[in-house]
């Protein structure tokens, strides 16, 4: 199988897609002649023809309503949000319109929209360095993918767009240069399945998006240490699927989760709920979380440092866990 | 360099024309058979017995949450909406009694869902302010002001993308005038040259917030010129200047010429809500406008021309009071939703 | 002491405070001429004036921003919000914008903003029946009040008013009409500290706003089977002050969340995740939580019925809790 | 009933003219004395040379996240807030190193805000999309798009409340006036007379997406009608324009005839962001503008009027390519925050 990045990943599945059904367009801001401001849709304008690659205003509101009406009415839209930060000027469509239309409409309508937008930091500061994947994930009605492989991107990118129901589909820009194996052509993973991505039998790290890596590296240090960690990477996050977590936790008594998200109210808070109502008898220490620092992100590198989750934070947390 | 002419003073003087280099047009003439004309006369009652009936429906706590009556505006659903095919496509606010009972929904279904009863045309899961029927090209009412605006757009650009001999009209407040969404749709609708009517009502209220409160621009057809769009004031007490400026619209939106803006004057004779008591406006004011009441009014042209007696004219009104009857006869024995329903349709595939 | 309603008891704050300094004002919509879609600012338009009680276009993002750029320059605004339903077209604002000025730029800016705004539900549908207190408590910068007795909502708001950070102050519809003493004039409540509402031994309920009422009520339940309940109610939800629920739970051992917001990533996983990790040892049993249920909220009566906790539920978990 | 003729066709012709019956007028003539045009071209050339040794910080690694640079556009920035009083308020988008330099922000603060140093402007933390010196009126730049917009009208409306001589820019570019925050604002601030100027930079793009397809109202001017704001064009190339404009218009809020619409048309040479190559344009177009970039276009009218030599123009040059130089140095050397600083200032009264 091919080694490809995450980007190269995404960017197969949106042509698999398009070329496999009509109705598959996408709409977004700089995502035609700018390329898209990660780059992912890079000379799909040439590509593709403005029709289907659509170059909107700058109105995230707006683009995600129209995304939602044209959906409504056959057609299979692809949003781009250039940053989750700006999703919160959406966040009304996302929420009040495309998650609620096929219940309260009591089915006559289905809204097959996919929102790709990408999660991440780097020196943003604090208007562009936030994630807001608990709320979407709080949210009866919307799917929440967030893969953390390149080939969990392509496939259930697959799954996103032929779902019939709207999916915020969060990537991470800190991920898109990353490289892992893909197959070509046509395959999916589905949507709310979580995965175990390395098993072990000390301890339980259930993660997601760009901390699976963290949470991979901390693992092989602690492997050097004689402890072995089991992975649960979530992938989706609406529907939770906690069976492989709380399988896991049976086996090992004890759990971490890690994310990047500030800690109050992240999913970390879900997952942790869950786990000890699912698993309470088997924990031997209370569950903790490895999240960012509750402040707004600062832009200075060395501050910004402090905020994330490094692998140093989840082997400390892990032997702390582990009574060493 | 250039400087604007549109100042404040200006324009609010010209209360009538559009500022933007507006003129006085007389409506051209309908050509509407006797029978359509009748048949929109009983729209018109239809909708004010039928809102008489959910008045009562609410007062009696058959019916509950927010429930906005459409006493007064009749005219301009039952134009606009008669002017549309039935492929064409309607986007409304949650004021959706009258586009409803215009499109052509039953009345007992409607009324179901103002009870909250599992035969109601969202099967009671949306309210009076959520009535949809996508049989009829009708996309629901929506509870969110101008949440809706880019929903009808989307749709336009779906008809313009598979190439479809439809059109969109999406209705809403001269209040929605006033949000963000209202720009960013019509920015977006003008630049993609999408086929879609946007139908305000300025019934120079939204809410208890008088128009002039809101915005220096009262006459809503001066916001079209942010986005190059056509737009058009028409009189919202008459259904035939809406019928024919509808009419008209939509064949330059099916020649690609969309978007456009039609502004309809009207007045609503009640409160906002069946909760309000509306103390914000004069009774001179409300008494000036029941005295024009639309359908009187009609009845009067009809009359005139010799289209409707008067006993005609009671007739229909007799046989809508008893539709409105029956309309509420039939949600109040319909059943409630099952409640093992709950659950159902929260996602159109549900996952693990 | 005088009993007055929760809307009194606001009214009473809104108009000392707007007495005492010159620099307090109200903006929303329909807050003026209509008198407020709750009636908490009837009269106030003929009392204060245009100045003072400015009635707004249906702008929510651009009514909270510019209610920011107010406070930034001297004034101190309350901005009503009709629902908390409508705060999703705000949440830029109040998240990118007003919650990270003081940090962003070293202190520099300050934003003296309350934003009052209502949870609650009655028949409303989909649209109109949310509640998003967690999302709004995991926002550094943010502070979030939520009190649930009409003594706590004057006092609270008075502290708010006086805060010289942004403030979410969420009152409840379903709570407008209730009763209690209060003193009249000049008192606080201060921001950030829970409270034991009722003491008890044998299990401990974790809740805040209307639910503290659901939760007495089925704790008076409770007690005629000779169960003792001890409530502990939040108030403020961020900062969030969990003291008295873990000291609570390390006497109880048992422990109940209730709260109306959807289960998952409600407020609840929150205060679960906290108690597990500040007192795993004293847990005999896993927390439970009793919430909403995760649909969009129907219009029927009797669907609606079934989606808010009932004093019934709380009972039923309660004695689950307790193995009767 | 009235018919607006704003359609598209008629509009896109009149290029030059806003909509709303502009017409061309001659900017006024501008007295300023000698120093101050040198100063106005120092600062111009200031703007220049730190933006340029802003790219090479940013290529060397020692700027990170996003930087974007004024290259181009510095005319707008001098000229207008040159025509500003030290009492008054600017809020601004993220492309702000001009303001600061233009508002008098010393640029080795500026530039380490831009390294991310504790002797920033903003102390490290808001890094170069957000520059701040309240001190001087100049409430910082923000970097969501047009969602400053807001802000700026509540610091006009705090002013009027307080009865303040004081006046308030808000800069933001043409991209910014398609978002709902343009229009919620302007309305706003129409409907209370606000003393704010909306100062739009019309450079043509927003990124990387062309103005026309982003909307079909390419002169914003026309976007004003829509808010009964009167609105200005302006040759955002010269910076004596601008500051004619601007002081006018200044003087007319001050006198309680606000807000303003003033817009710039303008250029950036450069591409977005320092990581913006800029493929969306020909080569023909950039080159066309660079020919007339402004700072080259100031210095011949000084010159031609005798105040400034090749000479002066040289050495002034010089001085700011040494102060480019020493903004850096002044920034690399300087120590980056605190890290026990992190939790300070999350809140202004931290509880609990
Ligand atoms: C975003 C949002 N803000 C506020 C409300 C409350 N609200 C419901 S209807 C209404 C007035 C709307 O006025 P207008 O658009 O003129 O329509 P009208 O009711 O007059 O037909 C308001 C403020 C809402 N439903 N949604
Ligand atoms: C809400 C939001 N959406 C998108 C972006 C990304 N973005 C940053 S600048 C920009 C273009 C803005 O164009 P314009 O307003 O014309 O200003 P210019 O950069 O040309 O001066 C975009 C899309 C953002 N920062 N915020
Ligand atoms: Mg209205
Ligand atoms: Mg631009």
């Amino acid at each position: 199988m091919a080694q490809i990045t995450y980007r190269e990943a995404i960017r197969q599945a949106l042509r698999e897609e398009m070329t496999r059904d009509e109705r598959v367009y996408i709409m977004g801001e700089d995502i035609g002649a700018y390329g898209g401001s990660y780059a992912v849709t890079k000379g799909f304008l040439d590509e593709w023809g403005p029709d289907r690659i659509v170059d909107t205003p700058i109105a995230e509101g707006g683009i995600v309503g129209v995304a939602t009406g044209a959906a409504m009415h056959g057609m299979r839209p692809i949003v781009e949000i250039m940053s989750i930060n700006f999703s919160l000027l959406a966040m009304d469509q996302i929420c009040n319109h495309a998650s609620k239309l096929h219940y309260m409409f009591n089915g006559q309508i289905t809204v097959p929209l996919v929102i790709r937008t990408a999660s991440g930091w780097g020196q943003l500061a604090a208007t562009h360095s936030q994630t807001f994947e608990a709320w979407y994930a709080s949210m009866p009605g919307l799917k929440v993918a967030m893969p953390a492989t390149p080939y969990d991107a392509k496939g259930m990118l697959i799954s996103a767009i032929r779902d019939p129901d709207p999916v915020m589909f969060i990537e991470h820009s800190l991920l898109y240069g990353t490289r892992g194996e893909v197959p070509e052509g046509d395959y999916t993973v589905p949507l709310g399945q979580a995965e175990v991505k390395r098993e072990g039998t000390d301890l339980t790290i259930v993660t997601y998006s760009r901390s699976l890596m963290i949470a991979q590296q901390a693992a092989d240090q602690l492997a050097k240490q004689d402890i072995s960690v089991e992975i649960v990477d979530l992938r989706s996050l609406r529907p939770l699927d906690t069976g492989p977590a709380v399988a896991s936790v049976q086996k090992t008594n004890r759990a971490l989760v890690v994310e990047e998200d500030w800690r109050s109210c992240g999913m970390g808070a879900e997952i942790v709920a869950r786990l000890q109502e699912e698993a309470f008898d088997y924990l031997d220490a209370p569950i903790m979380r490895i999240a960012a620092v509750e402040v707004p992100l600062p832009y200075a590198k060395n501050l910004e440092r402090l905020c994330y989750p490094t692998e140093q934070d989840v082997v400390g947390a892990a032997l702390k866990l582990l009574n060493r | 360099m250039a400087v604007s002419s549109g100042s404040r003073a200006r324009t609010r003087k010209t209360t009538k024309a559009a500022a933007n280099g507006a003129q006085q047009t007389q409506a051209a003439p309908v050509n509407l058979s006797d029978e359509r004309l009748i048949e929109m006369y009983r729209q018109m009652v239809l909708i004010r017995r039928f809102e008489e009936k959910s008045a009562e429906g609410y007062a009696y706590g058959k019916i509950g949450g927010f429930c906005h009556l459409y006493i007064g505006e009749e005219a301009v659903a039952v134009g606009a909406i008669g002017a549309l095919s039935a492929d064409d496509h309607l986007v409304t606010h949650y004021r959706d009694h009258g586009y409803a009972l215009a499109r052509g929904c039953d009345p007992g279904a409607v009324m179901a869902e103002l009870y909250g009863r599992a035969s109601g045309v969202s099967g009671g899961r949306g309210g009076s302010m959520h009535l949809a029927d996508v049989s009829k090209g009708f996309w629901g009412g929506y509870a969110i002001v101008a949440g809706h605006i880019p929903l009808a757009v989307g749709i336009a650009q779906a008809i313009k993308y598979r190439k479809l001999e439809q059109i969109v009209i999406c209705f809403f407040g001269d209040g929605a005038t006033n949000n963000g969404y209202f720009h960013e749709s019509l920015n977006i609708a003008a630049v993609n040259d999408l086929p879609i009517i946007f139908l305000v009502e300025n019934n120079s209220y939204g809410m208890g917030t008088a128009i002039n409160l809101a915005s220096r621009v009262t006459e809503i057809v001066d916001k079209a010129a942010a986005y190059h769009i056509t737009a058009e004031q028409t009189d919202g007490m008459d259904p035939l200047a809406v019928y024919e400026a509808t009419s008209r619209l939509r064949e330059r939106c099916l020649a690609g010429e969309g978007p456009f803006l039609l502004e309809a004057k009207t007045y609503r004779l009640v409160g906002h809500s069946t909760a309000d008591p509306a103390g914000y406006r004069t009774k001179d004011e409300v008494e000036q406008y029941r005295a024009g009441d639309p359908i009187g009014r009609f009845g009067q042209v009809l009359a005139e021309r010799g289209v409707l007696s008067a006993d005609a004219a009671k007739q229909i009104d007799q046989e809508m009071i008893e539709a409105a009857d029956a309309a509420a006869k039939f949600a109040d024995e319909s059943p409630e939703p099952a409640p093992d329903t709950l659950y159902d349709m929260v996602y159109a595939a549900p996952l693990g």
